[in-house]
């Protein structure tokens, strides 16, 4: 007995507890510290594995993101993309269905835009081949994402593998029309898709917007707004809240389940359509099995970590993006594979959702008031 | 005194957040050789206390001694190896495995031996205190009695020299209580010692030698069983006297508004829950149900609601206030319900798994019964924000704000904006389940208070109790389930406690009869 | 601008300081880690030092808008001359070329350069078939070598190649090395396996080791991992691998291994753009040019006199005494070819427009710099592709 | 040609096992962690890193010892992902950060340093062509039983693999047991399925969950190793390994969090991944063309989603994830 006594009279110095109460000032601190020390302990690594200026590197970084015009049009654009792929998502997750399947849902509504594109691009006018292009690719999306909301609604069927896997099996859709459909014989190459009279392209002409992004920068955005109206005031967006947080409760309050999940990733599934959308007749004007190039997972981190708020998922997803291009320009002037950027984001990333736990949770001394008891 | 306690708290001082104290300042003993129960009302911080004792929290600050030493118990690992067990109030076993897995989960293979030697050990606590677990039985597979007894069999195989028993007796039938009590005297005369929580005071007058109080968080006293009633128990407990005296309004009009009959349904796992019950509720009469938990209380209030598949045969009438038109609820969801017009309103036993969206806010909870109204695809804010500053006002609901998640708030409170948004409805029938479980004494009159207003507005009111002194003074009519049969529909002006008592446990051969003509 | 040289000094030819301040642009699909692109990285960096200009490199840069938005950051960046190395880029190239009207693009590997008339925009290839021709060379010798030495019998002499697409270029890759292998080893026979991607290592190791299980002697391929060389040394099958020497992994059976020097072209057209000039809208880069080399043999693997064979059929094919496509080597369909319509203009319904047999032999890369040579001809199975 | 199939079905098969085994056993404690497919990079690279340096130490490469060819290589494998893992379980368990972000962002990390490392090592040796060759380390490796050859169908199926691939079936079937016939298996099962009840009953949830998650990186990682010292034979190259982590975090939902079923379970993974190579030599006279192929590469990912539908519809008890799978715990919380 004594002996067991002994071994636990060792107290611990410290216990954890939840707090409630610390201000949001002091949690934007908190986060922001957090990405502060990220980025010295990042320095630290190029310091310790490249031996080059860590603040040149950053300085670098910062001038490949905005450096010109055109780099902060780009950077907007590519905001922009990850963005609509976040939101996407989002209603699934706040409804806690595990759609990790944007990847395929955005590629199969590009493939959509694609088929409208080259199959009726010199057939029907420009603006009906655009409307076109815009319904097939959200209802491709839709359809995508619908289908195994359909077995998770009816039979509870496990949705992130379901998800996962039509992933891939989009990818090889797409790869099969990308042969199919190849300008060369066999090279699997579909090139610029109605060079000639733009059918289908959803881009103002060179001569209004220099750039070429602003149609794409703008519907996102509104998006974003109407997204976030959608979720946090619509009936339908309390429905998913409520659904999200118990089906015992939504069926109580007499909620069709199913219903809201099938809906729900019909408009996940949809956005993920606008998204490929986006991709083919707003941007590339073609489609490779990398259209949704990542953003599918990437958009997961967006929406987590911004806690499925939209609008602050344009912070979380600038903050990424914002990485990513600075490091295609580092890989440029220090000859760094750009590679270095994932380790770089994978750091920021570690530190912004350890520092949620000082967030939460609040260190206390166990033992400071007992030596005045004894 | 002190060489003798087995376990003595020093000025325990637990806080949850900046808001909940739910322990300040306790000291208190717990002697060699007795059974100590520890009463208090919900909320007082009983659990918090003994979930200290056992590892599960940390005291802010403050000292546990035990055998007179200080200890600190980190971790549950801890208490054990201090000879602290604890059967905890909500079960804590894991679903998928065996009682035999669950009994061996985290103990020492070389103490228990194999799977074999654990299984044969459990057999034989069973045969000698007469308890019956099946080794190799699921736990999902068991009904909560069962998962109980398992409970105590695992506290029993682990042998402890100190034995929290956090309301263990909630969910048993009263032989296996007395098997329980039985069991925990033999443990006494070998000089263990036992604390029990429990809010049944005649099992407290029945077991224990001392008994302490705690209220809101602070230590009382300890009084000496054989010196206690129970009024005076309930008087220390709630700080003031207490008069169980419960207005009953008596209304003249009663109109038919459910007709139910011949309602059989099967819970979750298959098994009847619900044996061919028939009654029927007026409006403008509180209809008591009364049973041992677990009688089909939950499956005749889900049916009436929507949320309960009935089996063939079984029909559940709505009469309509105006035309007097009945609609068939069988069959129908719970939206249909609410389409038809039927204006339902239902206080669910599981309230933040079933009534309210723990995450949100009072205002956002009042918009789950009414989130539909209102033009266009967005939601109307403002009526909810008013109604929830409303019930906040009237129900006195403490709380940090309107938009405060209700998971942080305490029980009582929690209740409150339940039964509150469900009577703002306006509701011809009001069904509440064990409605002030969790409520303190003054709260639980404020709901009375309300019940029998809707009962004075002609609302068919349903309420599911456990305490059969409330039941008896509050209600016109009290049906009692016996193992999901109606067992008899006596009048709570004339029935006696002891009349209901026995409804309860002791079916009747011929149970269903004449039950329609118990009707006043 | 100004701005940009102080951060783009480090890229630039490092230790040297530009002579002029012209710079060029580069654009990859992806970096040093592919074969195909760090064979155009490394005669990037050697044109643009030998020449003494600054050069930009972007690598990774997609098949996407990304491509244009590099280029014209490029542009922005003070580039006279962007160059990109993937095929997938050539649209957006264009596109580019069209906005920039004052900077020379150049993209290798493309078709449109000499239909789309844009002063700013020009095509180039090699006559790698040439070199492939070579490749084979050596292949034959290392099977008359196994036959002789009763490994095999003339019979069993098949060929298995790992090719990407199941277009021209990669037609007109292999049958050029099967030509070359079939002038040396007249049995041999030769299977294609098809993999759908230019960087799969896992279907190109599996297509070889399928290609070595369906007792294929000798294994080539015409796409970019270290799938099908390390199959082969894992299996013992002497290789004939593609875009550089895989000597170090493959001590064993590397042969030798054909590939394009664009070190040349490169010279050729920064130099021209630095000028002001004008150069070729499409360039067909040779043997005679340097664009077209050989790795060095290795002697571990190779049939003896196997370098000797090479510079004598090399110098042959210098001399224009033998054609690579010779029609009178090979059949089609049992049938010796007299004429042939090539798709030479891009278009979408893969039509043939230009006659290519004269003089006995298939222009290859003369009317256009990318191949075009697209015919299956006789003795060669393509294992999975109905066309 | 069966036997071939067969044989290399289980070779692509054997990375899928060290993922999937390691995943379950991760899983079983409740992490959910999906930044398996970053941690196998990071144990592909750092065998590469530690291999790359012992053969650049040694003066001739036939100096090599045999012993320390394996050992060094594995052991720099076991110490990266060990390293993932713990960080993983520092940030989940710890921290308790959300599973989900930590796993995917563990996920671009780990691919990232592999590619990073990867890439720089290529240009260290720059050799060439670009990837780092480590033929001498990767040949004890890729060394299969000695009389593998002469035992015709038998020895090719059976006998004829590194001992990485007996390490993995090794490995599946421990853990197999582990997890149903000991007690700290079942503790640790408990620690996934509630794990305050297990803390309640005095199992140390945080040191289980920590265990389980770095020694399942640890066989995660094993896969990469096995990948680039026996599968690719030494050569690295970036961006090689693909979408293994992926399929394999699929096979454990896949075999119902059953490492015994995995083994079966990997190996037809690894039969439909490559299957789509063999069609024309099983089925001649069919005609397959480029793009068909491409619709039959999709046949690992539809067969995982019928199984999948196929399993839900009979739904099984037995067969859910852990009940408090992706859920960080708190001991005080309610
Ligand atoms: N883990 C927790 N987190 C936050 N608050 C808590 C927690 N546990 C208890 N509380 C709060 O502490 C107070 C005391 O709770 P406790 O469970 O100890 O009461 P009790 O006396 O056991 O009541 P009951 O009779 O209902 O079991 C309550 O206000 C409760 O809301
Ligand atoms: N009768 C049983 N009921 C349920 N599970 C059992 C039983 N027998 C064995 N098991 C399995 O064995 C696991 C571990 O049990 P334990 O270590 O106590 O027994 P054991 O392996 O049979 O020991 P021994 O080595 O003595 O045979 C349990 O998790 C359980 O899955
Ligand atoms: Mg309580
Ligand atoms: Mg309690």
């Amino acid at each position: 007995m004594t002996t067991t006594k002994d071994a636990s009279s060792r107290g611990k110095l410290f216990h954890i507890v939840k707090r409630t109460d610390l201000p949001v000032w002091k949690s934007w601190l908190i986060r922001i510290a957090a990405i502060v020390f990220s980025l010295i302990v990042c320095a630290i690594i190029i310091v310790a594995v490249t031996g080059d200026n860590p603040i040149q590197v950053y300085a670098t970084m910062v001038k490949g993101a905005v450096g010109s015009t055109r780099r902060f049009w780009v950077l907007l654009q590519e905001i922009a993309m990850l963005l609509c792929v976040s939101l996407a998502v989002t209603p699934a997750f706040k409804m806690r269905f595990w759609n990790i399947g944007a990847e395929g849902q955005v590629l199969i509504g590009g493939l959509g835009a694609t088929a409208i594109m080259l199959k009726l691009g010199h057939t029907l006018p420009a603006p009906v081949v655009l409307i076109l292009v815009i319904v097939t690719s959200i209802l491709c999306g839709a359809i995508w994402g619908v289908i195994p909301a359909i077995f998770k609604a009816f039979w509870n069927t496990n949705e992130t593998l379901f998800t996962l896997m039509m992933n891939y099996i989009a990818i090889q859709i797409v790869s099969y029309f990308t042969y199919i459909w190849s300008s060369n014989k066999g090279n699997n190459v579909i090139n610029t898709i109605n060079t000639d009279n733009h059918a289908g392209w959803f881009t103002l002409p060179q001569s209004v917007d220099k750039y070429g992004y602003l149609l794409n920068i703008l519907l996102v955005a509104v998006l974003t707004v109407l997204l976030y109206f959608y979720l946090n005031r619509s009936k339908q967006g309390y429905e998913i809240a409520v659904v999200g947080e118990s089906i015992n409760t939504a069926k109580y309050a007499g909620i069709n389940v199913k219903k809201v999940i099938i809906r729900t990733m019909l408009i996940s599934g949809a956005l993920c359509g606008v998204a490929g959308m986006l991709l083919v007749s707003g941007t590339d004007h073609t489609i490779t099995p990398n259209t949704a190039g990542g953003r599918g997972f990437t958009a997961i981190m967006v929406s987590w970590l911004a806690k499925f708020n939209p609008l602050f998922m344009v912070l979380t997803s600038l903050l990424l993006v914002f990485m990513s291009r600075g490091a295609i320009e580092i890989s440029t002037v220090f000859g760094l594979n750009t590679s270095f950027s994932d380790i770089i984001t994978g750091i920021i990333i570690f530190f912004i959702i350890g520092s949620e736990f000082f967030i939460n949770y609040s260190i206390k001394r166990t033992h400071a008031k007992e030596v005045e008891a004894k | 005194m002190e060489n003798k306690a087995a376990v003595s708290f020093r000025h325990i001082t637990k806080a949850f957040g900046s808001k909940v104290v739910a322990n300040k300042d306790v000291s208190m003993d717990i002697m060699r050789g007795e059974i100590l129960a520890l009463l208090g009302e919900n909320g007082s911080g009983k659990t918090t206390l003994m979930n200290m004792l056992s590892g599960i929290y940390h005291q802010d600050s403050g000292q546990i001694l035990v055998d007179g030493e200080e200890v600190h118990i980190n971790s549950p690992k801890d208490a054990y190896a201090l000879g602290i067990g604890m059967i905890h109030q909500h079960f804590k076993l894991v679903d998928v495995f065996t009682a035999t897995e669950n009994v061996a989960l985290g103990m020492d293979k070389k103490q228990t031996g194999g799977a074999k030697e654990i299984a044969k050990a459990i057999t034989e606590i069973c045969d000698r205190y007469g308890f019956d677990v099946d080794p190799k039985k699921k736990v999902y597979n068991m009904t909560v009695s069962q998962k109980q007894t398992l409970e105590i069999v695992k506290a029993l195989y682990r042998g402890a020299n100190i034995l929290i028993l956090d309301e263990p007796t909630a969910v048993l039938t009263p032989q296996e209580t007395d098997k329980l009590f039985a069991v925990l005297r033999n443990m006494k005369a070998d000089g263990k010692s036992i604390i029990i929580i429990t809010h049944k005071l005649n099992e407290v007058l029945a077991i224990s030698d001392r008994v302490s109080i705690l209220r809101k968080g602070e230590y009382i006293d300890t009084v000496k069983t054989a010196e206690a009633t129970v009024q005076s128990l309930t008087d220390m407990m709630v700080g003031q006297k207490v008069e169980l005296d419960i207005e009953r309004p008596e209304i003249e009009d009663k109109q038919l508004r459910l007709s139910i009959s011949h309602l059989t349904c099967l819970d979750k796992y298959g098994v009847t829950a619900l044996d061919d019950v028939s009654f029927d509720a007026f409006g403008g009469e509180i209809l008591g149900i009364a049973g041992i938990s677990g009688s089909g209380q939950k499956q005749l209030l889900e049916s009436i609601a929507g949320l309960q598949k009935a089996e063939s045969g079984s029909s559940i009438e709505y009469i309509k206030p105006e035309s007097g038109a009945r609609d068939q609820l069988i069959g129908k969801s719970v939206s249909e319900i609410k389409k038809m017009g039927v204006a339902l309103s239902f206080v669910p036993e599981d309230r933040l798994g079933m009534g309210l969206v723990g995450t949100m806010g009072m205002s956002d909870n009042m918009m789950l019964r009414s989130y539909e109204k209102g033009h266009g695809m967005f939601t109307d804010r403002k009526t909810p924000r008013n109604l929830a500053e409303k019930v906040k006002e009237e129900l006195e609901v403490v709380t940090p704000g309107i938009s405060t998640p209700v998971r942080k708030l305490s029980g009582g409170n929690v209740q409150k904006v339940l039964v509150g948004r469900e009577i703002a409805s306006n509701p011809t029938v009001l069904m509440a389940a064990y409605a002030v479980r969790g409520l303190d004494i003054n709260t639980s009159y404020t709901i009375y208070h309300l019940l029998n207003e809707q009962k004075k507005k002609g609302v068919a009111v349903i309420y599911v109790g456990e305490d059969l002194d409330v039941l008896l003074a509050l209600c016109d009519r009290i049906a009692v389930l016996c193992g999901g049969k109606l067992n008899g529909i006596v009048d709570g002006r004339t029935a006696t406690k002891e009349e209901v008592g026995l409804l309860m446990t002791n079916l009747k051969e011929d149970g269903q009869e004449g039950q329609k003509n118990d009707n006043d | 601008g100004g701005t940009n040289n102080n951060a783009n000094n480090g890229a630039a030819t490092k230790d040297e300081k530009p002579a002029t301040n012209f710079k060029a642009g580069f654009i990859f699909l992806h970096d040093e880690n592919s074969t195909y692109d760090l064979n155009f990285i490394n005669a990037a960096k050697a044109a643009c030092e030998n020449l003494g200009v600054e050069c930009v490199l972007k690598t990774n840069i997609g098949e996407t808008n990304d491509c244009k938005n590099t280029a014209l950051d490029l542009v922005d960046q003070g580039c006279g001359f962007v160059f990109a190395d993937s095929f997938g880029h050539e649209d957006f190239m264009i596109a580019a070329a069209q906005e920039c009207p004052d900077v020379q693009f150049a993209h290798a590997t493309g078709t449109k350069a000499h239909t789309e008339n844009l002063p700013n925009f020009h095509n180039a290839f090699a006559s790698i078939y040439e070199g492939r021709y070579l490749a084979g060379v050596a292949a034959g010798m290392k099977l008359n070598e196994m036959i002789e030495e009763g490994k095999i019998t003339a019979e069993e002499a098949k060929i298995g190649y790992v090719g990407a697409y199941t277009y021209a270029e990669v037609k007109s890759g292999y049958t050029s090395f099967f030509l070359g292998a079939r002038s040396i080893c007249p049995t041999a026979t030769m299977e294609v396996q098809f993999t759908g991607s230019w960087y799969d290592e896992t279907a190109e190791k599996e297509a070889a080791t399928t290609l070595i299980n369906d007792k294929c002697v000798l294994i080539s391929q015409h796409a970019d991992s270290m799938g099908a060389p390390t199959a082969c040394e894992d299996a013992g099958v002497p290789d004939v691998s593609y875009n550089g020497s895989t000597v170090e992994s493959c001590p064993n059976t590397f042969i030798v291994s054909s590939r394009i020097d664009w070190t040349p072209y490169l010279e050729y057209a920064i130099k021209a753009a630095m000028n002001g000039e004008k150069f070729d809208t499409d360039w067909t880069g040779t043997l005679a040019t340097g664009s077209v080399v050989l790795t060095d043999i290795n002697d571990k693997a190779a049939a003896k006199g196997t370098q000797e064979k090479i510079d004598e059929v090399k110098a042959k094919l210098e001399s224009g005494e033998i054609h690579v496509f010779d029609t009178s080597t090979f059949t089609v369909k049992g049938e010796t070819l007299t004429t042939y319509q090539a798709d030479v203009d891009t278009d979408a319904e893969f039509k043939g427009d230009t006659e290519v047999i004269a003089d006995g032999y298939f222009h290859e890369s003369e009317y256009r710099s990318a191949p075009y040579f697209d015919l299956d001809i006789d003795g060669i199975t393509l294992l999975n592709t109905a066309f | 040609m069966i036997v071939s199939f067969i044989h290399r079905a289980v070779m692509q098969g054997i990375p899928l096992l060290f993922g999937a085994t390691g995943e379950i056993i991760t899983e079983k404690s409740g992490n959910l962690n999906l930044g398996i497919p970053g941690v196998m990079y990071v144990g592909g690279i750092s065998g590469v890193i530690g291999a790359f340096m012992y053969e650049n130490s040694l003066p001739d490469k036939s100096m090599a010892n045999p012993f320390l060819a394996i050992m060094i290589p594995l052991l720099c494998c076991l110490l990266g992902s060990f390293l993932m893992g713990l960080i993983y379980s520092f940030l989940t368990t710890t921290l308790r950060a959300n599973q989900n972000v930590t796993g995917l962002a563990i996920t671009t990390f780990g691919v990232g340093l592999g590619n990073f490392f990867g890439g720089s090592l290529i240009k260290i040796v720059g050799a060439d062509v670009p990837s780092i060759t480590l033929s001498t380390t990767s040949k004890f490796f890729s060394a299969t039983l000695p009389f593998a050859k002469d035992l015709g169908w038998f020895g090719e199926i059976f006998l004829n693999y590194g001992f990485l691939a007996y390490l993995a079936v090794i490995i599946a079937i421990v853990a197999s047991i582990y997890l149903k016939r000991t007690r700290s298996g079942l503790n640790l099962r408990a620690v996934g399925e509630n794990p305050a009840t297990a803390d309640a009953a005095g199992v140390n949830v945080s040191r289980y969950k920590y265990l389980s998650t770095c020694i399942g990186s640890m066989i995660a990682g094993l896969g990469g190793l096995y990948y680039v010292m026996d599968y690719v034979s030494g050569v690295w190259s970036n961006d090689g390994f693909g979408d293994r982590g992926w399929l394999a975090i699929a096979l454990v939902i896949f075999t119902v969090w059953k490492p015994n079923f995995a083994i079966i379970g990997s190996i037809l993974f690894g039969g439909l991944y490559i299957v789509h190579n063999y069609l024309n030599q099983f089925f001649p006279f069919i005609p397959v063309d480029m793009g068909t192929q491409e619709l039959i590469k999709m046949a690992p990912y539809v067969v995982t989603v019928l199984v999948l539908i196929f399993n839900s519809m009979r739904n099984k008890r037995e067969n859910q994830p852990p009940e408090a799978l992706g859920l960080s715990y708190f001991r005080e919380d309610r």
